[in-house]
């Protein structure tokens, strides 16, 4: 197949320039440094990106404009906000707990960094690749919610303090539906590493491959993993209605900044994981058989087709953002606990059984097959 | 009802309208958009005839205006934002009579409640539709409404169309921007 | 009425029957409880409901105006005076144990007259702090700033609450009570807080996230406007009432207008009479559908308030063409209004009902059938209709616990007898049918437009008044239908052009005297939910 | 530098009123000197600041309500980047005074001044909030809100319609741009002195609270 427009090219050579012109030692060292910079740059890029683009949808679902005086739509509006954030005095406030208070932030943007780091942008365009990807992703991005019960109790703040502790209560809650959601596919495809989990779905992605118990496992991962990153219609921990900014009211400057980006990007990486383990990650539409076709496919780029998908999730999910409102905090665990852990209980088990009897797409029809 | 089915038909007609919900908001996405862009619209904006902004005198060509300096605006006024100052002159026939010193009207103070405009027995002051407003400094809110030199217009000729006053429920030709702004620079109180 | 003279008699043989505009019973402060007692228990036509409680400085002497209603038929008004001459100490009796309306209502008193009430259990100031000098509206209140100096250093929030009980043996106690517990979890909602719609203070003690106790905190916005209406004349005082309840504001001024040209007897032209009623019925519409949006920002859907706000720039442009305000009208004055209505009125007021009949239907589609709204809505913060007339909760919020207490039904004024239109009631008494009240309400306000807009008279707006307004000498009530319920305003003249006493009764203070008690057990996040549906306007309670 | 150069969009420097402050300010910041590369530093910073002006809507009456309309959907506080409002003081930029501030209201005004982050910018918006408007003789009333607080831009109404609002923003972008990151601070208008002396005693009244300690 021939893919012009693919970076894993230009990263092997660079790979082999390292290996061939300096010791191993060294060469793992740049290569680990360059790996840094680039996904800590997607990552700043990817959450200016992201505010502005939900700014702008929200302003279009509200029949509004949104920004639109910077640049032209106001596409740059996200970068004064940034050299605003940058330069904005941080308040050091007298009776907070020192050191978890300053510490807080920084468990909140690790955790979504180091998440950030597994997903596969494109073909190999992926930071780390384990074995055990899938507990990686669900180990990490729950350092998150430490640096969120931090944040509430160090603050010395009755709101803080009340998000941080509704923010507990959800996050462990809706873990499980997550998790049991991951595990629907670990099931389904066999491997917990997420390049394999991508290679497997060449023909038939996961949500199609695994039918009706996958379909379940995809809504009831994108409900859980909204609820798990506070975003609406969940964002209980900094509703604003009734905790001012919940558990950040405190912070002011860049590390209320932290807290910002981590927001959004926890939103892009729930959209990404679900696309990895759910629609096929950055693989295009392929069919057996139809060489010409693919090809055309591959010509685009594996990344573009990564963003796509990531894209149309995270449209779908302002879109029930802002078309709903806020559950409480009592709904809320009745969803988990009465609804989707039950439903995901059952879930996982006719998934084993359609996995044991071979009912999945690929194991009925060879043409799915890779 | 079996609460089985009672569990899942809960699920459902949730369900279903939540899809309700999602459908208004994805209508909204593709309708036009019903925001007034001020301030790339000033040109075309329009302000309504009757918005009262700010207090002005007109005054006509020869820097007259019909101002008595009776001090009816200011003792109606409920909060003490007209203050009229008016000397005692002597006319050529000996009688003392009161001109206008300064008619001062405090922009940052007005309640706009109009009844300034509708008790002035002369038809002295009106409200405009300028509602640019914003300074940086409280002083230049105070404005004197008289112009410098200017005079009472002696008889009832030469009228400027006479803007809505209240009552009359007349519509008006909303005050002419360059008069506006030549008012702003006069209105300078320390 | 002759059987009301009988009770009154009966229960207390000294009082002094007079028929002014309203049957008026003067006696003296140990047999008003009787009295009352006697009214509200009443069989055939209790009067269980307290419209307004008013302090009075008589400069002889100080005392209160009650005005009472029945729940059974509001058209029944009964008006009692009670005073005492003792300035120094003044102490009259309380009737919190029948209307839990008084309790906000004598503390307001205290706080504005000095009289402190016996057996009202908590006796501290309502709207002014603890330390203030003097009493504002006595008539010799010295207002020199510096006795209350503008200050930016925090105040302590006492709660202890001081209260004067009788006991069995009829003899005064003092004593000091505790509001909270000592170990009481409190959180501070408001004063400047998203959700409490102004600067209200709710003081707010918590089970974990269960609302344990509120303690209502008013006065972050009290402006005094009862004592400025002493001072000025009638024309000047409409503006004022404008501002009050910012989103009735027309309402607000027609009472006013209404009750001004009732005691000058001063006849409206019908032309004016029209306008007035359309624009209130617009202005209705604007007020609820801020509720509304307000309303379900309270829970979270931000996109449906600016839905609401969008529909409501409609109606404001309609008042911006016709009396050039947006929010504050300006338009009724004595006598009639203040502006014709522009030549493209009746085409814009009747392109918006076709719009906005189609915008409710979007809004049942978007929010009200949505099952996380229900769950937050049905059943939470139920009031029952007991609790609504002893709260004296008036407008969508009491009509949602089915109390019958529309004004516009019950004492008709201006036009609202010749309309045809529904009394929206439901009885489920939850923030749903609070919620549904008003959206069925927006739908009866357009029925009303539709047949007023097309026969508007030709004439005068204003009828001929003479410039200096004097009110012969006399006590003058007027109630409205606004829109958050009963607005009533009472001028107490003696025959100056300046009122001796003006007194606005407000309905968001009943509805904000309630919320301890429906807010009880539930959660917090409820809580901004049922201050949502209750829809109050702070700068109505302070005034 | 010269007030013309205050560029803002779709609105020439020429139309804005009270052109003259602002020149007396930029005179007064340019009183110090600063040289070029620490001048475009500071546009570009200035450029951040003016354009993501975060309010916090201390909204106690009518006005608060023309706010909330100027956020929705007609009018759309977002084209300027202004529609994050945060509710925390600590996160805002701006603080939009929008009402009657009252004796009770005082030392809460302030509190939540203090709480905001420099740099930080105060609108007072209506009649009350600049000098008390239709409550100006009431014996509850401030009259006005820099009895207390700074104020930056004064935005008269009772209430401003929200294009009026809009224009007042524009004006306090406008002032944002002058300011300097780099060499000199901006200037901090003294309070006013009313409230800092006590009328009784002629004291300084000294404010205590928790952030200042």
């Amino acid at each position: 197949m021939k893919q012009p427009l693919e970076l894993t090219g230009l990263i092997s050579n660079l790979h082999t320039f390292f290996r061939s012109n300096l010791t191993p030692f060294w060469a793992t060292v740049i290569e680990g440094a360059l790996v840094l910079i680039a996904v800590l740059a997607a990552y700043a890029i990817i959450a200016l990106a992201l505010i502005y683009i939900e700014r702008k949808i929200t302003a279009f679902f509200q029949s509004r404009l949104g920004p639109n005086r910077l640049g032209k739509y106001g596409w740059i509006q996200s970068v004064a906000d940034l050299i605003k954030i940058l330069i904005k005095e941080i308040i050091h406030i007298n009776k907070v707990d020192k050191v978890l208070f300053y510490a807080a932030p920084f468990f909140v943007i690790v955790s979504s960094v180091l998440t950030f780091g597994i997903i596969p942008f494109g073909q190999g365009l992926q930071a780390v690749d384990f074995n055990i990807g899938i507990v990686y992703i669900l180990a990490v991005s729950s350092i998150g919610i430490i640096g969120v019960l931090l944040a509430g109790w160090s603050s010395n703040n009755k709101y803080s303090m009340i998000g941080a502790m509704r923010s507990g209560a959800q996050f462990i809650s809706y873990e499980l539906s997550a998790g049991f959601a991951l595990m629907t596919v670990v099931v389904l495809s066999g491997t917990m590493q997420v390049s394999e989990i991508v290679e497997s779905q060449r023909y038939a992605w996961n949500v199609f491959n695994g039918h009706i118990p996958a379909m379940i496992a995809f809504v009831i991962y994108l409900i859980s993993g909204h609820a798990e990153t506070n975003r609406g219609p969940f964002d209980l921990p900094e509703a604003e209605g009734e905790l001012t900014a919940g558990y950040h009211t405190e912070y002011s400057g860049l590390q209320f900044g932290f807290f910002y980006l981590a927001e959004y990007l926890n939103m892009f990486i729930i959209a990404a994981i679900a696309t990895t383990v759910f629609l096929g990650g950055w693989m295009p539409i392929q069919v057996q058989g139809w060489d010409g076709f693919n090809q055309v496919m591959w010509y685009i780029p594996s990344y573009v087709w990564f963003f796509a998908k990531t894209g149309v999730l995270i449209f779908f999910s302002l879109w029930v953002r802002w078309s709903f409102p806020r559950l409480r905090i009592d709904l809320l665990l009745n969803l988990e606990w009465k609804y989707l852990l039950p439903i995901n209980l059952v879930n996982i088990i006719v998934m084993v059984v359609v996995v044991l009897l071979g009912w999945t797409l690929e194991d009925l029809f060879p043409i799915f097959r890779p | 009802m079996n609460p089985f089915f009672k569990y899942f038909s809960g699920i459902f007609t949730a369900l279903g309208s939540l899809i309700g919900g999602l459908r208004v908001t994805w209508r909204e996405l593709w309708r036009k958009k019903v925001t007034m862009q001020y301030p790339e619209n000033r040109d075309t904006l329009q302000i309504s005839d009757r918005w009262r902004s700010e207090l002005y005198m007109p005054h006509d060509e020869n820097n007259e205006h019909a101002c008595t300096a009776c001090g009816i605006c200011m003792i109606n006024c409920p909060n003490g934002t007209i203050t009229v100052t008016s000397n005692m002159v002597e006319n050529e026939e000996g009688r003392k009579k009161r001109v206008l010193d300064k008619h001062i009207w405090d922009y940052g103070m007005c309640t706009f409640c109009n009844i300034c405009v509708i008790t002035c027995p002369s038809d002295a002051i009106f409200f405009n539709n300028d509602f640019e407003g914003a300074m940086f400094d409280r002083s230049k809110l105070v404005h004197t409404l008289n112009k410098p030199g200017s005079k009472l217009r002696e008889k009832k000729k030469n009228l400027p169309p006479t803007p809505l006053k209240g009552e009359k429920g007349a519509t008006i030709s909303p005050p002419k921007k360059q008069e506006t702004q030549q008012g702003i620079d006069d209105k300078k109180v320390s | 009425m002759s059987n009301i003279q009988d009770i009154i008699l009966n229960a207390v043989p000294e009082a002094l029957i007079e028929e002014k505009q309203k049957l008026t019973v003067t006696v003296e402060p140990k047999q008003l409880h009787p009295l009352v007692k006697a009214l509200y228990e009443n069989k055939d036509l209790p009067f269980d409901y307290l419209i307004s409680l008013i302090g009075m400085d008589w400069e002889d002497k100080l005392g209160v105006i009650y005005l009472f209603s029945s729940s059974k038929d509001m058209s029944q008004e009964i008006a009692v005076i009670t005073a005492t001459e003792d300035r120094e100490n003044p102490l009259l009796y309380s009737i919190t144990d029948m209307y839990e309306a008084a309790h906000l209502n004598e503390r307001e008193v205290y706080a504005m007259l000095g009289i402190r009430f016996i057996n009202n259990p908590d006796m501290r100031r309502f709207l002014l702090d603890g330390d203030w000098n003097g009493y504002p509206l006595c008539k010799d209140y010295d207002a020199d700033p510096t006795l209350n100096p503008i200050t930016i250093a925090n105040k302590e929030i006492t709660d202890l609450a001081p209260r004067i009980m009788e006991d069995e043996n009829g003899n005064l106690v003092e004593s000091v009570a505790n509001i909270f517990d000592e170990d009481d979890y409190i959180i501070n909602i408001g004063p400047q807080h998203p959700s409490t719609h102004g600067v209200m203070h709710f003081r707010t003690a918590l089970n974990g996230e269960v609302v344990k106790k509120i303690d209502v905190n008013s006065g972050y916005i009290h402006r005094g406007i009862e004592k400025m209406c002493e001072t000025m004349t009638y024309p000047q005082i409409l503006h004022l009432t404008d501002r009050l309840d910012y989103l009735s504001a027309g309402m607000n001024r027609h009472a006013l207008c209404m009750c001004i040209e009732k005691a000058a007897e001063i006849e409206v032209p019908m032309r004016a009479e029209y306008i007035r009623v359309i624009m209130d019925e617009l202005n209705r519409i604007s007020s609820h559908l801020l509720a509304w949006a307000a309303h379900c920002n309270d829970l979270g859907a931000t996109t449906a308030f600016v839905y609401g706000v969008r529909e409501r720039e409609h109606v404001l442009d309609i008042f911006d063409k016709t009396c050039g305000g947006r929010l504050i009208i300006n338009q009724n004055v004595v006598g009639g209004v203040m502006f014709d209505i522009y030549p493209d009125f009746q085409k814009d007021v009747k392109a918006f009902i076709p719009y906005m009949r189609e915008k409710l239907v979007e809004y049942d589609d978007f929010f009200s059938h949505n099952p996380i709204a229900l769950n937050r809505m049905v059943n939470v913060g139920n009031m029952s209709r007991e609790d609504a007339i002893t709260y004296a909760v008036t407008g969508p919020a009491g009509r949602g616990s089915g109390f019958s207490c529309d004004v516009r039904i019950h004492k008709p004024y201006s036009l609202y007898e010749k309309v045809e239109f529904k009394e929206v009631i439901r009885t489920e008494g939850d923030s749903y049918a609070r919620y549904m009240n008003r959206l069925d309400e927006i739908e009866q306000s357009l029925h009303i437009i539709e047949q007023l807009i097309d026969d508007i008279p030709e004439g005068e707006i204003l009828a001929k008044v003479k410039p200096i307004i004097r009110l012969p000498e006399g006590q003058y009530y007027q109630s409205v239908e606004a829109g958050k319920g009963e607005f009533a305003v009472f001028i107490e003249s003696k025959g100056d052009k300046f009122p001796y006493r003006v007194k606005f009764r407000s309905p968001s203070l009943a509805a904000v005297s309630v919320m301890p008690l429906i807010c009880k057990d539930e959660l917090l996040t409820d809580f901004i939910g049922i201050g949502g549906s209750m829809d109050y306007v702070i700068p109505d309670i302070d005034r | 530098m010269d007030v013309n150069k205050v560029k803002i969009k779709a609105l020439p420097s020429d139309d804005f009123k009270d052109n003259e402050t602002l020149q007396a300010y930029i005179d007064e910041l340019n009183a110090t000197g600063t040289n070029v590369v620490v001048g475009k530093l500071d546009q570009m910073i200035n450029w951040g600041r003016a354009n993501s002006l975060w309010p916090l809507a201390f909204a106690t009456s009518c006005c608060g309500i023309e706010f909330m309309a100027a956020a929705a959907a007609h009018y759309d506080l977002a084209r300027f980047g202004m529609e994050v409002v945060r509710n925390s003081p600590r996160q805002a930029d701006l603080m939009v005074v929008a009402g009657t501030i009252v004796h009770k209201m005082g030392p809460l005004l302030r509190r939540v001044y203090d709480q905001m982050a420099e740099p930080k910018y105060v609108v007072a918006m209506g009649a009350c909030a600049i000098s008390g408007g239709p409550f100006v003789n009431s014996y509850h009333v401030i009259n006005g809100a820099d009895k207390i607080i700074p104020v930056d831009v004064y935005i008269p109404g009772c209430p401003p319609r929200p294009e009026s609002l809009f224009y007042g923003l524009l004006q306090l972008q406008r002032k944002v741009k002058v300011e300097k990151f780099f060499g000199n601070k901006r200037i901090v208008r003294p309070y006013n002195p009313d409230t800092l002396i006590n009328p009784k005693t002629g004291e300084t009244v000294k404010v205590e609270n928790e952030f200042n300690k």
